[in-house]
């Protein structure tokens, strides 16, 4: 067991990756020369080389594109979005490519790419450069969507997605990539799709990923000093979606709280909570309520970026606003 | 790289061997009398959705892919059953595939604009227009990476120039001295619009100059002139490891897809077309080298091809829901 | 009041907006002189001229740009997809630019734009040519998103989207085109925003919109007969989402059925689920159920096709799942 | 359209006047003033997020701007805060955005990268590479359309060439001629990435050979020069109705951000590159002109000027809450 931080545990299945399987290469903006954007793909140039550490130009839909065609010929490429962002102008190739290749093929042809890179806010980078970009990729099947929030997490679940077989989209966090937490030694992939209680409780379950659930499990500690025992379910995966995890959960506490970062409408908290209704109807004893971005672009100014983001006190009193509606 | 016209070629090309030049007709007759079927088809409701047919374009694919070895990889648009078939798919699957049945190269999930073959390295036929060319431009990239001394022909249509998945492509392509030809197939119209209502210039190889690459541009009468064209790129990306952007210059005879009446343009613009006809051309050559009977027999050949991939078509099952998931996931599904 | 087809009614409203406005122009491939690829700008050309109806080549991301820049300095572009798919390779201009401008620039540039086109699947054009994109652009702040089902509706929001001061999404369908209507004379804008009760029942809410409400309708027609009252919800506008209307409505029967084509995760669907639960928990006698696409790409073949859309079976089924299940 | 080395021009440029170069030297300054106190304030906390310092550019957006109507439009990329001061938004409104306060030009909400101001006809800053490039083919079809004899100028990096963005808005440009002016700051690096990597040609304004429109090339170290090479590509804009694609040669002295240390280049570069400091060249042109005590007094003008736009920045408020909702819809919110 040693201790890591989030963006060694990347860099380290990435590299372990790399050196098992010539297939595999890392392509991206900045991830060479230059050790990458936030500093991922440290040294991975020095290792491996110009041809699989591979500087792109500013050029998204065209290098996401060059590695949806390789992997139908048989590489096994890891993109790097320099964040997640950026995603958008090839996005494209994310839904009609990437997503399509094997159904339209008839499953002649397959798309083992990762599509990588941090998401969601950072701080105080404006409108632009602070999209939750999950919400609309988790829509999309063919794709498998991922979003860690522990070094274990990563390094365990970017193995996975590099042998996975299909295109698995990995959402990282600028804010979380100096987090540190325990990596077991000769960690094996993990498996994709399974939703990880991170914090057992009774009176209600908070349902979250990537960085909120850090900020869950603080609410959590919180609220356990007033007397309210809250469960935290971190999904890890977001598609697949386990459901059966999610289910359990509030079929114990019989209360739900979605908590991501993101607009509200619609995305990955609408789905939960459409999930969570329709399978554990009779166990619910209050609505199930979402804590999210508030729905506008976010703001420049830190206290109004605060203010918009899905913060600690605004989880803290949906949870008690949940854990106070009785239905009995 | 110059701006002055591509360099100049033999103006009269050693003819192709005989036996090669029916069998380059033979590949265009039966692209042309599969459409014509697949029009019918289509008539009849026993093909649905779009259905972009390539008649008058055949030397293209035909000519190009000559150029190809087996192992080299096709990636073209919607407008795709030629280069299929070209490259080597069975007009069986084909049909198959345009009768959306289980058969078909995609069983019957792609349909017309979808043909993929992973036997004959036919890496599909796309539906967004200029997305493809990126893609193309990554199987290049795994063959550079893998040094497999293999060739990627990328086809679009001079309307895809204008999009940025064009420019992303070709300029990462010279970037990276991928080994891959850009092949545009101008036949004039982009649904219903000409060339000069959709680029600035006219010579859509004139953008080779702004990526520094080599590029040509000559008409597709001829299939044999095609080839040869086509192979000297193939020859440069094989060996030099540099692309090329070419223009082709031809004419589809046919709408844009079947529900186009293409009244953008007169019926003697489509007449004087079909003069430079390069099946025809083909025929008319072969005939010269070996005499009527023996093309009759290979007319008589396809068409019995052509009997035999329809009917097989009619008569293959459609496929059922269970082929949903395990198209959209490999491996578990994932929901 | 005339008949109108929904094609005419699109066209009509397009007219006299033009008419009225030299600032509104119309922008698309093929809109001019092909005379709309869904010949619904017909006859534009000849009665606006090429300063007004403009063909465009093949460069969404491009042309859409151009109408966000030339909103921003005050045109009124009508800027026409040819199909919705193909706003993916727009996505980052509807995205970043159309829904931030006003954001960015503090309230100091507006985006008055629409964009329009045919949405969802068509008949047989395969995965990549059946996306029902309003999941993706309702999730975002800053946009208008409508989705009108009539001829009358059709006529009333495009003259309302095209004199909204925002960027307003208009989703209509191939299939649709040939509907016809009643459209009353002198028509003004209607009012964006507004769900229609298009049909009184008392057993179950179904939610709908576009094309799925004639399906929906036919539904309840077929479940009257059975002695089964079902309330048609046509949402008309996805962003903003009536749900005023939708909870008044489910108060009143108790149960909700949501039927939208599209995939199942997230989306427009999820948000209305994930309203009603959380607005009429007290009123809810069954869980919300879905109608859905399938969670797959679109298949080709013409039965795998129909067996994946929503179709009225399905939905038939479905609302008789969320009758019969009691709660008391 | 020529793809031999742009037209020559006159290599002896008529001096400027004594009192122009003056406001365009005051102008420069302003601007590298308003950097440094940015890069101090950012160091302290006051300023957060990406803040992409445009010292050693100067030369670029004063010349250009110089060049313009105040009518004519500017659009440009998230390297701002110098085009918008040269467009002629207040110092003030700019580094009160910095400091993201409600009297900023964005009321804060925007920041470093998005400076706008609808009373210059500034069209912003924007972040996402390219994106900008049809907006502001956008304004200029505006004017085109009513006819109103604006231009417009769009500034872009050099690594934003090769994304779609680029090639789609100049080729619409192109087409639909446009009276717009693109001009790629050529500053040598995207982030750490020197041209040589990231693109197959050195020269970008090769680009518009593929497009069929003028070109031209330079170096950005006289702001004089800059203004008169842009004033011909304006005039063909406003006059011709015509697109020019042109490359300034330049040069950030700083990292391309404050978080980037530059370790891709030897400080020996910059120190060489500094040497050619177009501020301080228009310094000693201006002290040649209109001898030192006139440009001592102007440095204390600007040095005022600068501390007022601090102070103004300190002391303003913060934007409330209130004013979300109002900057996302135009109108009754939509949720
Ligand atoms: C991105 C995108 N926009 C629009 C379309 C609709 N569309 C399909 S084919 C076509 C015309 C293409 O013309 P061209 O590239 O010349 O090819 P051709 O059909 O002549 O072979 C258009 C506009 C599309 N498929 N993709
Ligand atoms: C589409 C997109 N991809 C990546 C980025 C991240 N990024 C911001 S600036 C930049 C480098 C741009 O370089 P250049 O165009 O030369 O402009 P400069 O910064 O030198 O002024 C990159 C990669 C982005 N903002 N947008
Ligand atoms: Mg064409
Ligand atoms: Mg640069």
């Amino acid at each position: 067991m040693r201790t890591l931080r989030y963006r060694e545990a990347l860099r380290e299945a990435m590299i372990e990756e790399m050196e098992r399987d010539d297939r595999v290469f890392l392509m991206g903006e900045e991830v060479g020369h230059y050790q990458g954007a936030y500093k991922v793909s440290e040294g991975m140039l020095e290792k491996f080389g110009e041809r699989r550490v591979i500087d792109t130009p500013i050029a998204e839909s065209g290098f996401a594109g060059i590695g949806v065609g390789a992997a139908m010929v048989g590489l096994r490429p890891i993109i790097e979005f320099m964040t997640w962002n950026f995603s958008a102008v090839a996005f494209d190739q994310i839904l009609n490519s990437a997503a399509k290749i094997r159904q339209m093929s008839g499953g002649q042809f397959s798309c083992p790419i990762v599509f990588r890179g941090p998401n969601a806010s950072a701080k105080q980078v404006g409108s632009q450069h602070s999209h939750a970009m999950e919400h609309f990729y988790a829509h999309v099947p063919g794709l498998k969507v991922l979003a860690p929030s522990f070094p274990a997490d990563v390094k365990g679940l970017m193995k996975a997605a590099i042998r996975d077989d299909n295109p698995v989209l990995f959402m990282e966090s600028e804010t979380l990539y100096s987090v540190k937490g325990e990596v077991p030694d000769n960690l094996e992939p993990m498996e994709i799709g399974k939703a990880n209680v991170v914090r057992e409780g009774t009176d209600c379950t908070i349902v979250t990923y990537s960085r909120m659930t850090h900020v869950s499990l603080e609410v959590a500690e919180e609220l356990a000093k007033e007397g309210i025992s809250v469960e935290v379910v971190d999904l890890r995966s977001l598609r697949p979606l386990d459901e059966e995890t999610v289910i359990r959960s509030v079929k114990k506490t019989h209360r739900c709280v979605v908590v991501h970062e993101g607009w509200p409408y619609g995305g990955v908290g609408a789905e939960v909570s459409d999930r969570v209704q329709r399978l554990a109807f009779d166990y619910l004893d209050a609505p199930i309520l979402r804590v999210t971005n508030l729905d506008v672009p976010m703001p420049y100014n830190a206290k109004l970026e605060q203010h918009v983001m899905p913060n600690k006190e605004r989880v803290l009193a949906t949870v008690k606003r949940a854990v106070s509606r009785g239905r009995s | 790289m110059s701006e002055s016209p591509p360099s100049p070629r033999p103006s009269v090309l050693p003819p192709p061997a005989p036996e090669h030049l029916a069998e380059l007709y033979r590949q265009m007759f039966v692209i042309r009398r599969c459409e014509e079927e697949a029009a019918r088809a289509y008539a009849q409701g026993k093909i649905g959705g779009f259905l972009h047919l390539y008649i008058g374009q055949e030397a293209v694919a035909v000519g190009a892919c000559a150029a190809l070895q087996p192992d080299d990889y096709v990636v073209t648009t919607y407008r795709d059953h030629g280069m299929a078939i070209a490259k080597g798919m069975s007009s069986k699957a084909m049909m198959a595939e345009l009768y959306g049945k289980k058969t078909g190269c995609s069983k019957g999930l792609g349909g017309s604009m979808h043909m993929f073959d992973a036997a004959t390295n036919m890496l599909g036929g796309y539906g967004i227009v200029g997305a493809h060319i990126p893609l193309a431009a990554g199987a290049a990239f795994a063959s550079k990476y893998r040094n497999d001394g293999r060739v990627t022909l990328c086809f679009y249509g001079e309307g895809a120039v204008s999009i940025g998945g064009f420019h992303e492509g070709v300029s990462l392509a010279a970037l990276w001295k991928l080994p891959i030809v850009f092949i545009c197939e101008n036949n004039e119209y982009s649904m219903g619009t000409p060339l000069s209502r959709s680029m600035s210039v006219e010579d859509t190889s004139l953008k080779a100059l702004g990526y520094g690459v080599e590029r040509d541009r000559f008409f597709a009468d001829d299939v044999n002139l095609v080839e040869h064209r086509i192979a000297a790129a193939v020859k440069r990306a094989r060996e030099e490891s540099q692309p090329t952007v070419i223009e082709v210059r031809t004419y589809r005879f046919r709408g844009h897809s079947m529900s186009d009446p293409a009244k953008y343009r007169t019926s003697n613009e489509v007449e004087e077309q079909k003069r430079r006809d390069p099946l025809l051309l083909a025929r008319r050559e072969l005939v010269d080298a070996l005499g009527e009977e023996r093309v009759k027999a290979i007319d008589a050949e396809v068409e019995a091809e052509v009997a035999d991939a329809v009917k097989f078509a009619e008569e293959s099952p459609e496929p059922d829901a269970s082929v949903l998931e395990p198209t959209t996931y490999d491996g578990p599904f994932a929901a």
